[in-house]
């Protein structure tokens, strides 16, 4: 059931201490419980089921894009630019209705699309162009933005129909939620299943021994950025989807929310660790924090203070966690 | 004679202006074992990364079966079944021990991981080597004895015509040499051809058919494995050495300078004592997970320990705390150079005087002239091969980059030098070189501490010799009158028979 | 120009507690801080209980709060959007919840709201144009610092005065460009715009802080041989205006406009009648008046 | 002359063959160069004095921003905090100013003192907290926002006179590029001739080499978030000097500029490299494109799809140069 590097050891174990070891491992975790139980002392409120699906659908956005993020970071890489590319992919699906008049289908294709496509650019740009993922992916930031900015000429478009299903309830089911879950079984699939994902690890944790060992280590990285461009274009649609309509300065500052989930969840930055179910978690984490503090009712200015200590702790909770562990 | 499966034919290799590669040809055939021999830099390594497609040779040819063939990438040379050991290790600590196995070559189904598969082919190859790990667990977490095995494993699976060794040997032990070299005789016998690197001589004997001597980038000679090991050793430095273990002990050892008390650490080691004197040589010897190294580290204060005491003349050292080990006068020379010694892309001279930049500083300001000075003056006693000190240590020989990391406490006059396998991947000149600076430093009334996992080199070097044996002190033997029997007996002590091989290093 | 009355009144009052939820767009810009602030005060006045969220400029955060605003069942919600679209999916879910809406500042473009109250951007624009064109005699090459490219009082109030100085023929727009709203991208943008244009003899910025900062970047030249007209009448614009450095601001009184969107608010929760729109008075400030808003 | 832990090779060199050797070592210069020859051709208006003088007074910010950042990228780190940390050290010596009328020379070290508080702060948690760097600094980051809305609520608030002289002129030199030569070659000096610098480079080449070394890691490691806060402090004087008040969002975004900066000028956020000169270019070429694109008069949507190509081609115009010089 882990989605990690780490394999369980062969001795047999108890379906429960399976289940704690598995929490064990999943990073923020443990910060993420007391977060919750805290939160539920303060205010009853936060416990409650349309709460708990609001925290959901809240998160669903970062987590999708964190689940593509988790690729780059696996591999030793970042990137800035998930937040503009979901921008861009949305509007341009949202273009596609509303000035070419495309079939809702396909204007769900064309985000997809747009997102994977500039996620290539950048794959492309450090595999083969060997520039530092920070300046490909820092360009494509600014590249995206600006056409977004471009397509839309400074205007909210309305999305197409079939775009605002992503941000609906199909059947009571918030499909924000469904993409998400959808988003993160895909992305623990692939790391963990997949030859690809093994070889991103490969690539992560040693480089050279990738290579030396024949891992085609540039496709992969084209590969790693592609897949992260999708999941901003997915992001991007379920983002514009809960507003029915493609903003110009939609998503910005995302990518920062989305690499700290992907770290709150435990990966390192150096590469070669991170794992789906922790990206989650920080992912979740995130939410939960501004869901509780704005229930709460905390004076926007303070807000933000809150925000850095308990990021701080949760985090600081694991790493101590884990010292005390080994 | 049959033809060769590969010929390098008077290949050349430059660097920027150095030549390091000068119209050199090998062979390599069926059913034999090619054995490079070298000094450090001479240019071994060099030569057989042509052979598997990470350098494109400048001048010359590389022929497969008598055909020319261009070699540009790593994927061309293993399509021609050539397989290679690097010195160094290509692990990849995270991914898992059959993962490692199979790098590259990952069994799939639509681009899924066969994970049958892949166990099965993963244990068959960790079975031949006779390595019994589990194969999932992360190969970070072995030592690196374990690790280089596994790298073996991984290029045996590989089924490869060629199958090249580059100093397979100096992380190992006895046992898993000879579990190595009886894979070796197999491969000989399926008409696998291979090219052997060692810094072991009594190895050549044992399992090469010829050996191909080079110098300084040139070829030398080439010379039947059963030539004499004086004569190899002429051919390969250019001189004699009368005595490759120059021990020199003092009549008298002097006072106690360092005195281990009941040192446990939960999981590593238990309970262990020892007293070093000024002027003396004490030996660790065991097994590989014996828990040699741990105890070294904790000494140093690398790591921290559960109970017991370390004092330097009689004054208790703080636990963990490296800084105040080195302000009393230790110093150490890991067992694992390129992660724990060096820093790689920095250069010789900022390697070399990484220790004592700080002790030299006026007013917080690096002394650049004096290092420089400093450098240059421990880099040629040590007789570093580079192209100045400038150079990025990264490009220097194995060799070499293990003696700028010993180098670097003898600028610091270490008084109580700790080693971790202080040859490994050094060549007999530069074995003895350094074996002259611990001489030196007794000689001055320091004192070494030396895990090493060459019997030959433990016995030969050290006064006492300390066994550990799965984590506790087995026994002291006094070096002169032991014999590798006697050191054998005391490391297998403590564990059960079956568990020599692959006993775990975190087994309390 | 882009009023949209939204009220059909006399939703009768949401639920729990009688709390009035109002989220604004930002508290970074001082405009919308004091828009908080009337807000505040008329509610203590009335005795209201008021939560404010801050969407950080954010349209989805914005989404969240207002998400929040329904499973905590508010009385009432005031929203100032980040965006008239990207709200209205949000308003939608308030309706369907039965929570009343009221639109404070920015409109919403569909979703429906017991009252909105305005102080009108695109009309705000005009009214700036034609005060630039006033203090530069009709005639000469001005500048434009353009608010977050995208951002809605980027484009109504660049609308508005593109439309309205378009009709001024002597008056060239010789530059445009962006300084994000920020008083030290205004200086940076400005600096390097009069750079190119020396002859320029007017500046018009989206908001105060970049006119503050186009009025560093002139030094002794602003308010004598160029002027600049800001907008919003923060406390640092309005004093600028006073100084004589700022030729006028565009004062949107922010503080009423948070204060009537209370008072609407009372009259829904004690189940009254709001009224449909509120119109707070744009007002441009120059040396004349500028005493009245200090 | 060379910041780097690389020393120069032994052979004695012409000044023409050193200064040629100098440029090609430093990162994008040619980039920067060729940019400004292109911008020149395009309007004279861009190589004038004035114009000149300009863009290194709009450089000043980042720049010193850049020069502290150099520090922690040198040790393998990243510092998100520091416009948020610039913005806190100006906000607080600006309250400190006019709310508790302390002389102005006292408001420029609470300036400067808070900056090195924060930073210390980020430094001990990831020293001793061994918290990760991006996830400490990004909390920073939230905190020293806030704290900059609480300490200001909402407001700009007025700088003391001796704080607006780093945003002036004195003696007709601009402060601000005083204040940035000022706090360049402080950095090369720190990096290059001093044991913090060198133990730097060495913690960020091999943190365990270093360690072993008896290098104190975790006491450099606080030394260089102290520096980067400290130099963040500097930078929000000379933002909030050149305003003559201390804004609540100043600096915003500023630590992306920052990291790009030093990252352009040929640092590896892998740790164990980068130099001052290198930081500098990076910081002025931002500073030029932004120039050079007001200048033209470029849109302000397609300001930043250009801005994005034109760091992405300087720094793989680096990468190339590189790859054919050896
Ligand atoms: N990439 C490189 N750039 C510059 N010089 C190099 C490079 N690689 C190797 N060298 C130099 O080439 C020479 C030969 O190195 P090589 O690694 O082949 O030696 P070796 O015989 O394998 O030595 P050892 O026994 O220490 O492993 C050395 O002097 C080394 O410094
Ligand atoms: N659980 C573990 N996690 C990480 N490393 C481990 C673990 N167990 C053992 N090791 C590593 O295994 C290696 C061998 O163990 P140890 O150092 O105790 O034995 P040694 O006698 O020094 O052997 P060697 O000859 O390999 O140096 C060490 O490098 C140690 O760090
Ligand atoms: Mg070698
Ligand atoms: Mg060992």
């Amino acid at each position: 059931m882990t989605a990690t590097a780490q394999t369980t050891s062969p001795t047999r174990r108890s379906t429960l201490s399976k289940v704690g070891h598995w929490a064990m491992n999943n990073g923020a975790l443990v910060g993420l419980i007391l977060l919750c139980i805290g939160l539920f002392i303060a205010t009853p409120a936060f416990l409650t089921i349309p709460n708990i699906i609001n925290i959901g659908i809240q998160a669903a956005v970062v987590a999708i894009l964190a689940f593509g993020m988790t690729f780059v970071i696996v591999t030793a890489g970042i990137d800035l630019s998930v937040g503009s590319v979901a921008a861009l992919g949305a509007m341009v699906s949202a273009y596609s209705f509303a000035s070419l008049n495309l079939p809702g289908i396909l204007t769900v294709v064309v985000g997809l699309g747009v997102g994977m496509l500039a996620g290539s650019i950048s794959g492309l740009a450090i595999a083969y162009g060997k520039l530092p993922a920070f300046i490909a992916t820092l360009a494509m930031m600014s590249i995206a933005r600006g056409l977004t900015l471009v397509v839309s000429n400074g205007t909210p478009i309305d999305t197409s129909d079939t775009v605002n299903i992503f941000g609906s309830r199909v059947a009571g089911i918030p499909v924000p939620i469904f993409a998400m879950v959808l988003a993160g079984v895909v992305c623990w699939f692939i790391l963990s299943r997949t030859v690809l994902g093994r070889s991103m690890y490969a690539v992560g944790g040693n480089i050279e021994a990738a290579r030396l060992s024949g891992i085609p280590v540039k496709r992969v990285l084209v590969w790693v950025y592609a897949l992260s461009g999708l999941f901003a274009g997915l992001a991007g649609l379920v983002l514009a989807g809960r507003l029915r309509s493609a903003g110009p300065q939609a998503g910005s500052g995302y990518e920062l929310d989305a690499i700290a989930a992907v770290v709150i969840g435990g990966a390192s930055l150096a590469g070669g660790s991170g794992r789906a179910t922790g990206t989650l978690i920080g992912a979740i984490l995130l939410a939960v924090i501004r869901n509780g503090l704005n229930i709460l009712n905390v004076s926007s200015f303070w807000q933000q203070v809150v925000i850095g200590c308990v990021i701080a702790l949760a985090v600081g909770f694991d790493v101590f966690r884990r010292k005390t562990d080994s | 004679m049959t033809a060769p499966l590969l010929r390098l034919d008077h290949v050349t290799k430059t660097f920027g202006p150095v030549t390091v590669i000068d119209d050199v040809s090998v062979d390599v055939l069926p059913g034999r074992v090619q054995v490079l021999l070298g000094e450090n830099g001479a240019g071994k390594s060099t030569l057989i990364k042509m052979m598997s497609g990470i350098y494109q040779p400048d001048g010359g040819r590389i022929l497969i079966d008598g055909n020319e063939t261009h070699l540009p990438t790593v994927k061309a040379a293993e399509a021609h079944g050539i397989a290679t050991i690097h010195q160094e290790l290509n692990l990849v600590p995270q991914l898992s021990v059959a993962e490692n196995i199979m790098l590259g070559r990952t069994p799939q189904k639509l681009g899924l991981v066969d994970r049958s598969s892949l166990r099965r082919h993963a244990s068959a190859a960790l079975e031949r080597i006779g390595l019994r790990v589990p194969l999932d667990r992360p190969v970070g977490t072995l030592g690196v004895a374990k690790q280089q095995l596994v790298e073996i494993a991984k290029a045996l699976s590989q089924q490869a015509r060629i199958l090249i060794l580059d100093e397979p040997t100096a992380a190992l032990t006895g046992t898993e040499i000879d579990q190595l070299f009886s894979v070796v005789e197999d491969l000989r016998a399926d008409q696998v051809g291979m090219v052997f690197i060692s810094h072991h001589l009594d190895e050549i004997a044992r399992i090469g058919d010829t050996v191909t001597v080079l110098r300084d980038g040139q070829f030398v000679q080439e010379v039947p494995a059963d030539t004499p090991e004086n004569e190899l050793i002429r051919l390969m430095v250019g001189r004699d050495i009368e005595d490759q273990f120059p021990r020199r002990a003092p009549e008298q050892p002097g006072d106690v300078l360092l005195s281990v008390e009941g040192l446990s650490s939960e999981g590593h080691f238990e309970d262990v004592s020892f007293e070093v004197r000024a002027g003396e040589v004490l030996g660790i010897a065991g097994l590989v997970g014996a828990g040699r190294t741990e105890v070294l580290r904790a000494v140093f204060g690398a790591d921290r320990y559960d109970r017991g005491t370390v004092a330097v003349e009689g004054d208790q050292l703080p636990p963990g705390d490296v800084g105040a080990a080195i302000e009393a006068g230790l110093g150490l020379v890991p067992e694992d150079r390129k992660a724990q010694g060096l820093v790689l892309e920095h250069s010789v001279q900022d390697n070399t005087c990484l220790a004592t930049f700080r002790h030299h500083a006026r007013a917080g300001l690096v002394d650049r002239a004096g290092e420089k000075r400093r450098a240059d003056d421990v880099t040629s006693r040590l007789n570093v091969r580079m192209a100045g000190l400038g150079q990025p240590i990264r490009n220097l020989s194995g060799g070499n980059q293990q003696k700028v990391v010993f180098g670097r406490w003898v600028l610091a006059d270490t008084r109580i030098l700790l080693l971790d396998e202080p040859t490994r991947g050094v060549d007999v000149g530069a074995k003895v070189e350094i074996y002259e600076l611990i001489n030196a430093i007794t000689d001055n009334g320091g004192a070494v501490l030396m895990v090493s996992s060459e019997l030959p080199e433990a016995l030969g070097m050290s006064d006492r010799l300390l066994v550990m044996s799965a984590g506790r002190a087995t026994g002291v033997l006094e070096s002169n009158t032991a014999s590798e029997d006697d050191v054998m007996a005391l490391a297998v002590s403590n564990i059960e028979p079956a568990q020599t091989i692959s006993s775990e290093g975190e087994a309390a | 120009a882009c009023n949209r009355g939204g009220g059909e009144a006399g939703a009768e009052g949401g639920g729990g507690g009688g709390t009035v939820m109002l989220s604004v767009s930002t508290q970074t810009n001082p405009f919308f801080v004091q828009l908080v602030d009337g807000a505040r005060k008329a509610a203590e006045e009335l005795g209201l209980t008021l939560e404010v969220q801050d969407a950080s400029d954010d349209a989805s955060t914005q989404a969240n709060h207002l998400q929040n605003a329904i499973t905590q069942g508010v009385a009432c919600v005031i929203v100032n959007p980040t965006d008239s679209d990207a709200v209205s999916a949000s308003i939608e879910a308030l309706n369907a919840a039965e929570i009343p809406v009221i639109a404070v500042d920015r409109n919403a473009t569909s979703g429906e709201l017991v009252s909105y109250i305005a102080s009108d951007n695109v009309a705000g624009g005009a009214q700036a144009a034609q005060a630039l064109a006033e203090a530069i005699g009709d005639t000469g090459q001005i500048l434009v610092l353009q608010g977050v490219p995208g951002a809605s009082a980027t484009r109504d109030r660049g609308q508005g005065f593109t439309e309205e100085i378009a009709k001024h023929g002597d008056i060239e727009v010789v530059a445009e460009q962006t300084a994000n709203f920020d008083r030290a991208e205004g200086l940076n943008v400005a600096t390097n715009l009069l750079q190119a244009n020396p002859d320029v003899v007017g500046i018009f910025a989206h908001n105060d802080e970049m006119a503050l900062g186009a009025i560093e970047a002139l030094g002794p030249r602003a308010g004598s041989e160029v002027f600049v007209v800001g907008f919003d009448g923060t406390g640092d614009g309005l004093a600028a205006v006073e100084a004589g450095t700022m030729h006028a601001t565009i004062a949107q009184q922010p503080g009423e406009l948070g204060a009537q969107a209370v008072e609407q608010a009372q009259t829904v929760v004690e189940g009254g009648s709001p009224e449909a729109e509120v119109q707070v008075d744009v007002v441009v400030v120059t040396a004349e008046n500028v005493s009245e808003y200090l």
